[in-house]
């Protein structure tokens, strides 16, 4: 286990995050580790991340080392599509029982790896560690590197048990278990000044493919992507590319960076969700792969292509927008991918709007951007009424988001589209953002909503009316007893992490006299779990901007509360 | 909103349309101790009989005239005759149903005068009542037959009542079309049933072609609705009809006895169903069961599952005016289009049909429109276009022999929809179509872009 | 209609039919046409009979000219198969409507001709007369004749409308037609010593395929089977072939007697249900083509196939012996192909049991086909209770009929195989009566009997149970009291067509002193009808053998008479 | 009958088996205002209500303590208060459901000490019921954990009660498997309300996963039976138990509350039906329902129409015991061969089943001994198996997260057999093989004549 604890202290210094960059020593040294809340968690476990990372790998046996939950439990439930193998999709589990969890399960282990490489015999199986095994000191890197020389076949141990941390941090340690393992271990037929690798995307319902096709057009040839419909030799021989994109997920940012530092492959952090950054991501693969050597003229090839895929894509938009123009469109996700639909949904006429944002202006998307971001994972914790009082406020036609807040809409009878990564439908590209239109048009004129949205004719009251009566009933008497409204504004938690409220904050602010979001939380401990409360911090900061003293003031109030 | 057309064509291939004396028979079915009669050659009630058995899996009972090329010419008088004492002496029914054919309505036997002359002749039958239906071959169709026929029942064996009588609180009439399957019947009921309501059903189906066991060998129909009961359909509070095809009945009904009606257009759907459930409301004084609340939120519930997938999908519908305005509702109400929609004869519903052309035409007319649908929606004999045309099949409607427990599928009522949105739904999931790595190949440089770009999948 | 007539007579005379044989010339005028009885009539219509015949015919466009009855309610039934064309399953009809019958039909006709002609280009379009308009009018010969000339293509005038009989007569005014209209019309692509027709066999679940490969071992060339999976050019050339099989059915007699009269070409009756007429018929086959000039080492091939095969059937059959051994079987049809799978029942060790016949003994089989084939038809107009109690009676294990009888022996709860057209398995060849054995014994041992056998806890009585107290009862009461008893029997209908009741002819054999089955039928008119209840009356003269006095008395009764 | 193995493989490949934590949660779904709760590091919980949103298409209430690793080390104490403070104030639940999980289990933690301690210095909490059972991840499986958990509920909330005590002579306990849908729930309930009788469930979850739309926001379960439902389960006059896995829970009330118990090994089949009707007749007093006979002659002649396409016809399950049980013998009775068995867990029923052998094993097993089949039978995850194997396949048991309507799927009492019966009927009907003229060639000379003759289509 110490090597996964090295491991994952590695991954909290990772200098090529955005956020650490911003962060002390200090804080760093805390790692990005969201601290989970008994009774008030919710999202997978770091084994989790670390097999959504791993598992498109599609000729790979994936094979779990614990009890049967890890994977009984979970397995192929996830929509990465392959052009071959489907190994990837079979579940491999050691299921352990009581007699290994008492005697050790190192040798059932073993003897599976035996097993799968008699029976599928594939390039490579990475083996996944899970917590109990891990509790009864299970070495699986000792395992894997004995099945490794005895099979003479690659046997890779992702360390990655679901109790170190959340998702991010096994995918990261995910990226960690092949930056070890596999990468440069095998060398690919040829090269070509056009290869690429493709870090962080899965291919989830082929996405991969609506851009596949633009590259191929281009020559530029898709040497490894790291992990949607890869082959293990692709990943194994992916040090020979030219040139990396990392799309916009972050969580496989150490593996580009260490590939930029071991093997000089530069990277550029891009997305192909959206007209405007898919061309941006077009244009700087193509640079990139000019700057190592490729011919110039591939650039301009790019731009006619880029044209092109533009015109087409707005021309398939156009007749839409007649039927799209004034709707409002609420989105909320936890990642940031999404966000670079927006260009293409305003062109197509609709208005974004968010959770307190009523008219949309030329800077909404930029403050949405900055809201939804940060309230982001709040979401998954809110309330039903408070996310229905939400999307009424929102006055919203349809919401994107991902599967969690599903239920929610579609009981507030609210046109919903899934943009996460349960979704059916591929968005990616040019393609894709005509696609995410389309279904955004055949979601909202859906005639069900006008159906279920009917109150049943003996029902006095539908529970929109229900709920709204009370949300009305609790502002009006919030209203009308300033004292109740302060009281319910205090009790805010601010920092779920930490269980930090409102009223904690305000004190601390006019007790120490404190002005930036750093101080309130050195002094409160919000924000020293996720980080996550941050921009929330600033905003009671300016709401209280009254209690801001001028620095004399400042020291006269300090004294005074000395 | 929609234009009914006819297709110009002169031979009509793949036929959707049935016979109206089948329809008629099989409304002779719903009635107990009966025995349906066809005044035709022989091949006539063969053809409808195995038809029957094949599509209910049941023994089914029906005589004919047994009309001669020389009958034919001198008219069936004596054919009838012997036909009606034939089956009094030897299956002993309360009542026969007589439906005309082709051959005797193109020779013109006017049937009500032979009847005539037979009472007169046989004192004997006396006990056993005889009904006449005109139903001609070659006009209307299969539901028209039916129609007809449940008018006509009430027409001749409803006791007349005056307007202001005493009626029983709790009972209810039904009046089922010809698409409401032995399982809708029961449907029903268990709704009523619910409400405390007791209903009697004129044809009864779900008592005779459900496909139970009978206590014992009866050489007529079983079950259905007693010559006593329909005589008392006067006595009800009200009279249900389902699909506009009853309306006529519901009318007549009224008109002899002053019992109210309601015609539902259908009972497949949200909104109709609740405003069934409405109406028992009114009818039984008593507030919604529990049961009924909780299978519309199943049914809310299911269509909020069920639009992702019927979002934008295209469907074709053969099917007889009132069940394909049914279908046809219902799945537009989830969002999918009626793409193709033929039909059998004409009906006021059929303008009223979310789609630009409604077709009386036949399944070639069908498979032809069909072409690029996600689903196919008719009888069994859509088996060859859907084979053809590689797109899923869902088997509905008269005759259904190539699948068991046609009797039993059931589409009304909350429940009865929400069990054909997700079977309908399914099937959608089931031939949805996995992405490859050629799905959004590139379309050829000259192609209009935007449209290749719409339909990329 | 006058075409018609002449060739209903035609067919009446027909002296290849054995039945005819044995008529005296007044009688044969009577014709075979079953008379049948309004309110107590079973069975298809000579339409219907000409569709069954002619439909198997695969690439031709079968067009029903007619009100929608006749096609709509009946098309795509049939369960003959195809190898090539499936247009033979296509309904066409002229669905002709109100207008149509008040103005005539024949333009709607030739329209339709001409449009099928246009749209599907068969090699041959088939027009069926139906009774609508065959009563007003219609001529369907010089419609098909005008259409033929225009179009260049064979249409084909069927004319059997349903009133002129039952489905019989239209078996034979098919083959009327195509004698008339496509036999010898055009010329195989070339010929071999080795060609035969197969007559009467419309390839029912695929049932010729499991002959055909023994005949394409042997090198025989099926140059036309009519009709089953018949192309049209098989048909119009088949006056080539070198001899000719007429399968058991007796529908197409007149096309077998006819072809050879004028295209000398030899034929037997030969069935191909059951080992031992499987291998007579091959037999048969190749001792007429040896005749028509084949080699004569024909003759050896077919015997070490005949012997290689039944060594083979007789092997897949012996599993099955253990489990069927004493099992009773109760055959119940109106064909006579049923009774040739009686040898394979037995060598299974099954017994065959009939309404009567409670042990069987060697002659069972004969008796048995004397006594079913004359009761045959009768089966269809028992009572159910009747029914029920035959099979009773029977203590029959399981029961092979007919669809018709199928809901009786269900209900009756009562293991039942399909052995008519209807069914759903191939029982020809070899390989068909192995699977015949199979699918008994899969019906037989099915647990399914065991449970619905079961009374439901809550009932006093199964019905089986009223059923039988109600025929003891009755039994009982008969017992008790001759008179009833007498009544009883005296009523009982003994000639259906006629209406002639036992009593009747009891009378008339005392009163006139009857000894022979046709003095009776002259008498009573009973057996004038479709003559099946010939050999009652010989059994009911049996039963009075003290009526019948010697000559002398037999005199002097008639002068008491007198 | 059948011999029960277990494979000699180290490795489990494509797991039938779901874990028993999730199984004692969805027990503790079907209470009402319950908050579930995993005693374990988050993932299990994740994995555990992915799965279920997937499955019934619903929000589903699961929480989890977050076991950390250094957590997992020190002992969970601190974790498990955290949490059950942190559910009581946020979602004021009744009962909060604590299963414990590997982690947990490996380490052990003492969770009823914790809750003792808990209990004295959160007198708040007071009003809640906690109730823990321990479900090792590492031992047993689904339908395990689910039995323990209503055993226990019953032991920790069921007031007792003595042998002689009054009883409300009109209601009964159900105790349903966990094999048991909603659907299944609720036609028990119709059944028994058509004896008048009315039922009490643990755990209901007709009441709070049938995908019904709910009132108003609740954070914790929906429906479901009512704590005070539970205490009153001794007032009950009979407990009907479903699925030889419901045994112990039923013992456990008996032995509490003198409340007499039957167990029926299932619902689906007609003898076990008619056992289960004799049994309301006797409770009821009442006679057998009009609805009930003909659902039984319905049965019965759906059994006639489809033992034709039954006979000979061999079928793959995998499924836990008591399903398995039910699938293999009811398609047993219709001719069928249960010709690969695959189960998770050992059971008295395994023995019973009429095979060889049942396997207690995973998919890849099932897989393995399913090529030939004419059917395989098991939950969403034999997808891929049916593909490769290309035979028809049917889903049935949890998880089923690629079709609609999973709660629904009703296979109990006399209507879902039928249903059920022709369903699978009518799949065997459409992937029957049309034959060809190659279907019936001659074998090789040298092979064995008698077996290719016997096996030709």
């Amino acid at each position: 286990m110490s090597s996964v604890s090295s491991k994952i202290q590695d991954v909290f210094n990772e200098p090529g995050c955005g956020k650490n960059q911003g962060k002390s020593e200090k804080e760093r040294k805390k790692g990005c580790t969201k601290q989970l809340q008994p009774g008030g968690a919710a999202g997978g476990c770091a084994f989790d991340g670390a097999k959504i990372a791993l598992q498109p790998i599609t000729d790979v046996a994936h094979l779990v080392h614990g009890p049967i939950a890890c994977e009984g439990n979970s397995w192929d439930n996830r929509g990465s599509k392959s052009s071959g193998s489907n190994l990837w999709r079979t579940g491999f589990t050691t299921d352990i029982n009581e007699t290994d969890v008492v005697f050790g399960g190192e040798k059932r282990l073993y003897k599976s790896i035996k097993e799968i490489i008699e029976k599928y015999d594939p390039p490579a199986v990475f083996v996944y560690q899970t917590c109990v095994p891990a509790m009864i000191g299970d070495d699986i890197d000792a395992v894997c590197k004995a099945a490794s020389k005895k099979f003479g076949k690659p046997v890779v141990p992702v360390n990655s048990p679901g109790f170190v941390g959340p998702k991010n941090l096994g995918n990261k340690l995910a990226g960690e278990a092949i930056l070890d393992h596999v990468i440069g271990t095998e060398e690919p037929e040829y090269t070509t000044p056009y290869d690429i690798n493709i870090i962080g995307e899965y291919n989830l319902s082929g996405e991969l493919w609506q851009v596949k096709p633009l590259l191929d057009e281009l020559g530029i040839r898709i040497l490894a992507c790291i992990s949607g419909d890869a082959k293990y030799h692709d990943i194994a021989s992916s040090h020979r590319a030219r040139a990396a994109m990392m799309v916009c997920s972050k969580s496989m940012i150490n593996i580009a960076r260490k590939m930029e530092e071991r093997f000089e492959i530069p990277f550029f952090e891009g997305s192909f969700y959206g007209i405007g950054d898919t061309s941006d991501a077009l244009r700087e693969i193509s640079r990139l792969l000019i700057e190592r050597g490729a011919p110039a003229e591939l650039m301009e090839r790019t731009e006619a292509v880029i044209a092109r895929e533009e015109a087409r894509a707005w021309a398939a938009i156009e007749p839409y927008k007649k039927r799209l123009t004034g709707k409002k469109v609420l989105l909320i996700t936890g990642g940031v991918k999404s966000w670079s639909v927006v260009a293409a949904l305003q062109e197509a006429g609709m208005e974004l709007v968010g959770t307190s944002v009523k008219k949309s202006t030329k800077e909404d998307k930029e403050r949405i951007k900055e809201l939804m971001g940060q309230d982001a994972h709040m979401i998954d914790d809110m309330s039903p009424r408070e996310m229905y009082k939400m999307l009424k406020d929102a006055k919203a036609d349809i919401m994107l988001s991902g599967g969690r807040s599903q239920f929610v809409a579609l009981k507030a009878k609210m046109p919903w589209l899934d943009i996460n990564q349960e979704r059916h439908h591929a968005y990616m590209g040019y393609v894709g953002m005509v696609e995410l239109v389309k279904e955004i048009d055949k979601a909202l004129y859906n005639p069900v909503w006008e159906q279920v949205r009917k109150r049943a004719p003996w029902e006095e009251k539908t529970w929109e009316e229900v709920a709204d009566a009370a949300i009305a009933e609790e502002a009006a008497a919030l209203a009308a007893n300033p004292e109740l409204a302060r009281e319910k504004r205090r009790s805010t938690p601010v920092c779920k992490c930490k269980s930090v409220l409102r009223g904690t904050i305000e004190d601390a602010i006019v007790e120490h006299a404190l002005s930036t979001a750093e101080a309130v939380s050195e002094k409160t401990q919000a924000g020293t779990g996720c980080g996550s409360c941050m921009g929330k911090l600033e905003k009671i900061l300016e709401t209280m901007d009254h209690w801001h003293p001028s620095p004399s003031e400042n020291k006269s109030q300090a004294q005074q509360a000395a | 909103m929609a234009t009914v057309i006819t297709p110009k064509k002169s031979c009509s291939v793949n036929p959707l349309k049935m016979s109206q004396p089948i329809g008629s028979a099989l409304a002779f079915m719903g009635i107990k101790n009966c025995m349906p009669l066809f005044h035709g050659s022989q091949g006539c009630t063969s053809f409808g009989l195995v038809l029957f058995v094949r599509h209910f899996k049941e023994a089914i009972p029906l005589q004919t005239t047994a009309m001669s090329e020389v009958a034919t010419v001198l008219g069936g008088l004596e054919n009838v005759e012997q036909a009606v004492v034939t089956i009094a002496s030897r299956q002993k029914p309360s009542i026969i149903g007589i439906s005309s054919t082709g051959v005797t309505e193109t020779k013109g036997d006017d049937v009500d005068a032979y009847i005539k002359l037979i009472r007169e002749k046989h004192p004997e039958l006396d006990p056993i009542s005889l009904v006449y239906v005109s139903t001609p071959d070659f006009k209307d169709a299969f539901q028209d037959g039916w129609a007809k026929t449940v008018t006509k029942l009430v027409e001749q064996l409803v006791e007349p009542i005056s307007a202001g009588a005493p009626r029983l609180p709790n009972r209810v009439n039904l009046l089922p079309g010809a698409h409401l399957t032995p399982g809708d019947i029961d449907e029903i009921r268990d709704i009523l049933e619910a409400f405390g309501l007791e209903m009697l059903v004129l044809p009864d189906l779900s008592g005779s072609l459900d496909g139970h066991i009978p206590d014992d060998f009866t050489p007529t129909t079983l079950g259905g609705i007693s010559l006593e009961e329909i005589a008392s359909l006067g006595r009800s509070v009200h009279t249900i009809a389902v699909g506009e095809q009853m309306r006529d009945a519901a009318v007549a009904l009224e008109s002899k006895t002053g019992v109210p009606y309601t015609v539902f257009d259908r009972l497949t759907g949200l909104e109709p169903n609740d405003q069934f459930i409405s109406l028992c409301v009114r009818i039984s004084g008593r507030p919604v069961p529990t049961k009924i609340r909780r299978q519309r939120g199943q049914l809310v519930d299911a269509m909020l599952d069920a639009h992702f997938h019927f979002g934008g999908k295209k469907i074709a519908i053969g099917a007889e005016p009132d069940l394909l305005w049914a279908l046809s509702q219902w799945s537009h109400e989830l969002g999918a289009e009626t793409a193709a929609a033929v039909t059998t004869t004409s009906s006021p519903m059929l303008q009223r049909i979310a789609t630009d052309e409604v077709l009386i035409g036949d399944l070639e007319d069908l498979e032809a429109r069909a072409a690029g649908c996600d689903l196919l929606m008719t009888h069994s004999h859509g088996r060859q276009a859907a084979e053809r045309l590689k797109i899923p099949f869902y088997r509905i409607g008269i005759p259904m022999f190539d699948r068991l427990g046609a009797a039993h599928q059931t589409i009304v009522g909350y429940r009865g929809t929400r069990n054909l949105t997700f079977e309908i739904a399914n099937m959608f999931i089931a031939n949805g179509h996995e992405p490859t790595p050629e799905t959004w190949s590139l379309p050829k440089e000259n192609e209009n872009a935007g449209t290749a770009a719409v339909t990329a999948h």
